[in-house]
């Protein structure tokens, strides 16, 4: 039944997506909208052929895919524990508190002139982008979802002679992640924002190089390819999650 | 001995008509000649290429003189200027609807410019000398020169300043004509000077370090220069690659250029230094509209030894 | 009663406990309650719903500080949660995440006990609570009664001095209880463990006791104590003695007077 | 007890943040990093009171805010909604699924090029890029919320007689509230990034603004003033949420 | 047993109820099982702890398909949750963010009942299981027992035809149990609603029960049927009958041997 009621919900997407396109294709066809405004899917597809060929798409994916993996993986790891620890320490949690709260609201965006300052245009640029974009929300995150756990269960934890550091192995880290990780999947499109706003400036390849010399050309086709590919790319990291997710929480369902 | 101590220069650039030397200059293998190999960082802004520059990623490299003069401005002493590689006046104007047909009439208007560039000056300057408040009588937006044409045709805006190649492509459609360019620039009718000159800088540190590379770099840079001056056909078939234009637009882009050979540099830099001068002007210009504090003194940022 | 009494395990002086409502409404759950715990005690504790028997227990735990008055534990002010009180919880508070193993085996992993004497303890006491072939579920696939078996499984198995259940037995059928209820005690004696034990079941607290004490309504006081002269083994003989039907009697009646008291409480 | 340890909460953080900034000071008073790359506190104080006094300052902040809450604020109608009728229907979500799933990872500047071809450079275009690349990461966001809710509530509350509808309002709805309210604290970052990234196109005030156009005049004071404006307003509306949480979060403490 | 029975208000026709695991493991919850309650009936269930009690109660109410098998409703499959058959669980199931009085009030309101009628009739329950004073207070600021007493509150006020009752009265003091006892007969008694109760307590089971079931160690089967024919009022003197003492002993012998086989099935 389980298994039926899937496959059934991915019958109904690909449907969905199916009747989504054709209908896209049909308005454009139709001559309802401009081509440089929206072009139809038939023309994404054919500029992803060529693209394809001359190699140019998987080398800007692959570039992108690269930067946002690595600072977002970097970010990850340094901001799950620190979350952790401070959703589990009040004295930490007050002294870190307002740098926090400086941090968090802090647009990817606006980190590039200081990161340009600092770093240059070299690779590490791109991924402290990402760093500093992500880390601030993925901590404020995890910190919240260190407050949904059930304080009976820490406390039996620790009737259970588990020391400060143990609560936090033991009871905070796997009670907070599922919540972690759905938060994680909202920051991973954070940190392919930060990556777009990097390639800008600076950048010779990448998803966010395509789209922006695309516009530059006039060329919504690319424009909308990169957008596709972004999603695209995603969503191959998100089924991989997916599985690890299923991995990591063997007790839900 | 002149062997360059260091044979890599990293040089920042992008597809501005500025950068046509040093991309001329690695594609003929001018800089080869003097045992140099360069490589070509491209930039979509000055600004971002020379916070490159003062953090040590790129050595050498062209700006708009305007990021080189608000880098001045906030006390960087971290680079210097050698040299000025070309005079364009003719690339760069506000291009306008049919109906309006002069500077007045743009009153009520909305008339687009990239903030903080040279066509931003340029039309500060303008609107000054017809009597226009920017704030008041018209509404200025900040748009990428790239985005004009769009905006252009789907009639969001009235007017806008753009330079080459947009300024050529924004001229071609139809309804639109040129209202002014850079030779209505009051530094220009003065000193020759548009709005936003090129500027050739380079890191001190490197120049210090290095003062045989740097002369190297020169020694080719000019002879690039020359070569865009004697064989523009030549230059431009390897050009297309940077810019993307057609042989045709290249040539059209080329014509309007005038080049500025090393022997005029001296004059221009040092003595009497024209150029330095109408620099300063430039950037009392900037203090006076508001887009920088105080005006550096441009003098202390020129490399003297490197000028040719 | 004596506030410094050195015999006492655990010794209970004067303790409050008033909690604050959204709107700052005060719900005193225990008033001015005294009360020692001798070492290898088996005190049982009975009372109307809602009295106060969990948050006695909680202060003892450490879980909560009392508003006044002051808990010792082998002399000692309690001040935070200490692992020499195993709990056993109402609510069970097993971790999710874990399987009835891992969830057994928790109090020996802080230990640092290697993985191998740990199984086999974990295994032992799942057994004990007639769990074997569950080792591997988790606890959101297991019956109520099962995850109650499962958190006392959890508790035995770390071994503490003293040992505090909050209604351990309430979700398990009358045999089960049984086979658990003779574990417990075999537990007790061998270990010279101390227990506080709560239950709603007279027969079980004299069936368990060597004391039992009878809480008022809220706000939660002594209403009575009566140490269990029960002779042992308590065998079915022993469950149709006079004795122990004037104790039930006794208890019987001072519940239910509490219990009156406390509607009429809520009634006004 | 509660009352003591918050405010001594407060005494740590205000103490923290000020060892903070004297650190910094010092920093850069002692000539460790040049003023171009970090500019010290003292610096940016007399930048602010030089905005504050031209009136510039305040007219960003204020034309920032604006564009974002219009924006958050209207995305957070259509996705609070539209993610709780989501996440708790299969079909819905399997029908909706491809397309959130294409949108989701597109970042705020993607939708420059666009939604300037179909708006042109008016206000509402600022406020459908805060719009675009806040609404489906909030969606995403709402919909995993949807799923922490212990199903055992769900029949309850069926069993009692609860319609579908009845069970959104009064089960999902409020059931994952407190993961909403936290999703949405990050989702305003986000809508900040959009915001930022929106004033670098064709405006001529904002915070966006303010910080692109300090970095092309090296100003790194003006880009710092703009980056803890961002900070400030987004903690006086933190402020603001959070009253409004204890109001709708009666139950949690 | 006949599978069609025009008098059953509740018809399981040959259930079964598998669960699969992680790695695939089966649990057989309920086998076969097949049983018919007539309208006004009060079916009591009592079997070993994990035996597929609450399993049984879910199908019957809905929350879960059977893998085999069917049940009917007034000859109606059950295909869905109906709130005709309302059911107290086992795990109380309050809406955290609602307060005692929202708890009370939930069903009235999706019946779009007038909010001043629905406060009365909310008000009049909460009366019954003894919580005035707490109408407003939140869940977790509540004791177990109060807790059940709000699940047992929000289940009456509803009024619904047929009651599953999964150990109502588990986290209840004996006294208070007495009088919620007594209110639930009165109610069933005035209203004539059909109810299957699950509970530990064979004198629970006695004393409310027109018929008994006893359910074998899992996979759960009947283990035994017995029709409570004592008279009403089931008073002291009932309680001290030679019948009493007699279903009591089958009963007790009856749920004991699954047990002992439960273990036996675990040990292997
Ligand atoms: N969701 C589930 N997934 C897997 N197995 C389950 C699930 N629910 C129940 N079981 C298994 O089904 C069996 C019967 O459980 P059920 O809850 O019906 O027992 P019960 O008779 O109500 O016991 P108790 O008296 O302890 O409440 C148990 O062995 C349990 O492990
Ligand atoms: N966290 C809390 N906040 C506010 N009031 C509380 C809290 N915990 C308990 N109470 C109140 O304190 C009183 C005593 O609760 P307690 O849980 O100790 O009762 P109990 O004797 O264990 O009852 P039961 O037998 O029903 O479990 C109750 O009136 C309850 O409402
Ligand atoms: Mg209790
Ligand atoms: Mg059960």
């Amino acid at each position: 039944m389980e298994i039926n009621s899937r496959s059934k919900s991915f019958a109904i997407s690909i449907a969905s997506l199916v009747i989504f396109i054709t209908v896209w294709e049909l308005v454009c066809r139709l001559g309802f909208i401009e081509p440089l405004f929206l072009p139809p899917p038939s023309q994404i597809l054919s500029r992803a052929v060529k693209m394809i060929e001359n190699g140019q798409l998987i080398s800007h994916t692959l570039a992108s895919t690269r930067r946002v993996m690595v600072g977002f993986i970097l970010s990850s790891m340094v901001a799950i524990p620190f979350g952790i620890f401070l959703g589990s320490s009040r004295f930490f949690m007050a002294v870190f508190d307002p740098l926090i709260s400086l941090l968090r609201p802090l647009p990817s965006m606006s980190w590039i002139p200081l990161s340009l300052l600092w770093l240059g245009i070299t690779e590490t640029q791109k991924y402290s982008i990402v760093f500093m974009g992500s880390f601030a929300p993925s901590l404020l995150y995890i910190i919240e979802a260190t407050k949904s756990i059930d304080p009976l269960l820490i406390r039996a934890a620790k009737n259970l002679g588990a020391s400060k550091l143990d609560v936090m192995r033991e009871v905070i880290l796997p009670g907070s992640l599922p919540q972690i990780i759905a938060g994680l999947k909202v920051m991973l499109g954070i940190a392919w924002t930060c990556i777009i706003s990097a390639e800008l400036v600076a950048a010779r390849e990448g998803l966010g190089f395509m789209i922006m010399n695309g516009k530059e050309y006039f060329q919504t086709d690319t424009v909308l390819l990169g957008m596709v590919m972004i999603s695209i790319t995603v969503m191959v990291i998100d089924v991989v999650f997916r599985k690890f997710e299923r991995r990591l929480l063997p007790w839900t369902r | 001995d002149e062997t360059p101590e260091k044979v890599t220069v990293i040089y920042g650039g992008s597809s501005w008509l500025g950068h046509y030397p040093a991309w001329v200059g690695i594609e003929k293998g001018l800089f080869q000649k003097h045992g140099l190999g360069v490589l070509f960082q491209n930039f979509y802004a000055s600004s971002g290429r020379m916070g490159s520059l003062v953090a040590g990623d790129l050595d050498i490299a062209s700006t708009g003189s305007i990021s080189g003069i608000a880098l001045m401005a906030a006390g960087s002493k971290g680079f210097m200027a050698f040299g000025t590689p070309d005079s364009y006046a003719t690339v760069e104007g506000i291009i306008a609807r049919e109906n309006i047909k002069t500077i007045q009439d743009l009153k009520g208007k909305r008339i687009a410019a990239p903030f903080a560039s040279s066509a931003h000056v340029l039309v500060l300057d303008i609107l000054e000398q017809n009597g226009l408040d920017p704030e008041k009588d018209l509404t200025l937006l900040n748009l990428k020169v790239n985005e004009m044409p769009a905006a252009m045709h789907s009639g969001e805006i009235d007017a806008c300043a753009a330079w080459t190649p947009h300024f050529n492509k924004l001229l071609k459609m139809p309804g639109h004509h040129l209202l002014v360019d850079d030779t209505e620039f009051s530094l220009y009718k003065k000193y020759k000077l548009g709005p936003g000159p090129d500027l050739l800088v380079v890191r001190k540190e490197f120049a210090q370090k290095y003062p045989k590379t740097s002369k190297a770099f020169v020694k080719g840079y000019f002879e690039a220069v020359d070569m865009l001056i004697n064989e523009p056909e030549e230059c431009a078939k390897v050009l297309m690659k940077l810019t993307n234009l057609s042989m045709e637009d290249q040539m059209e882009v080329l014509k309007d250029i005038t080049w500025i050979t090393g022997e005029e540099q001296r004059a221009l830099m040092v003595d009497p230094g024209d150029f330095v001068a109408g620099m300063q002007q430039l950037a009392q210009f900037l203090v006076k509209h508001n887009q920088i504090d105080h005006a550096p003194a441009v003098k202390e940022w020129i490399a003297e030894d490197m000028v040719p | 009663m004596d506030p410094v009494n050195k015999d006492a395990k655990i010794s209970i002086q004067k303790v409050s406990k008033i909690f604050y409502g959204k709107q700052k409404e005060e719900v005193v759950a225990l008033q001015d309650l005294s009360l020692n715990v001798k070492d290898g005690e088996f005190l049982v504790i009975v009372g109307a719903s809602g009295c106060g028997k969990t948050t006695l227990l909680n202060l003892v735990a450490g879980f909560d500080a009392p508003t006044q008055g002051q808990i010792l534990l082998d002399e000692k002010p309690v001040t935070g949660i200490t692992p020499e009180c195993g709990m056993i919880f109402q609510q069970y508070a097993l971790f999710p995440w874990k399987t009835v193993q891992e969830n057994v085996e928790f109090g020996m992993k802080m230990k640092r006990m290697p993985r191998k004497d740990r199984k086999e303890r974990a295994d032992r006491f799942i057994d004990i609570v007639s769990l074997k072939g569950f080792e591997k579920s988790y606890p959101h696939h297991l019956s109520g009664g099962m995850k109650q078996r499962v958190s006392i499984a959890r508790s035995l198995a770390n071994d503490p001095k003293v040992m505090l259940l909050d209604e351990p037995f309430a979700a398990l059928d009358a045999m089960t209880r049984q086979v658990l209820q003779e574990q417990l005690v075999r537990i007790y004696e061998k270990h010279r463990k101390t227990i506080i034990f709560i239950t709603h079941s007279i027969d079980e607290a004299l069936l368990l006791s060597s004391r039992i004490m009878v809480m008022t309504a809220r706000p939660g006081r002594i209403a009575q104590e009566i140490v269990n002269d029960l002779p042992h083994p308590r065998n079915a003989d022993v469950q149709l003695s006079t004795r122990y039907m004037e104790l039930k009697r006794t208890i019987w009646d001072s519940v239910q007077a509490e219990v009156m008291k406390s509607m009429e409480v809520q009634a006004d």
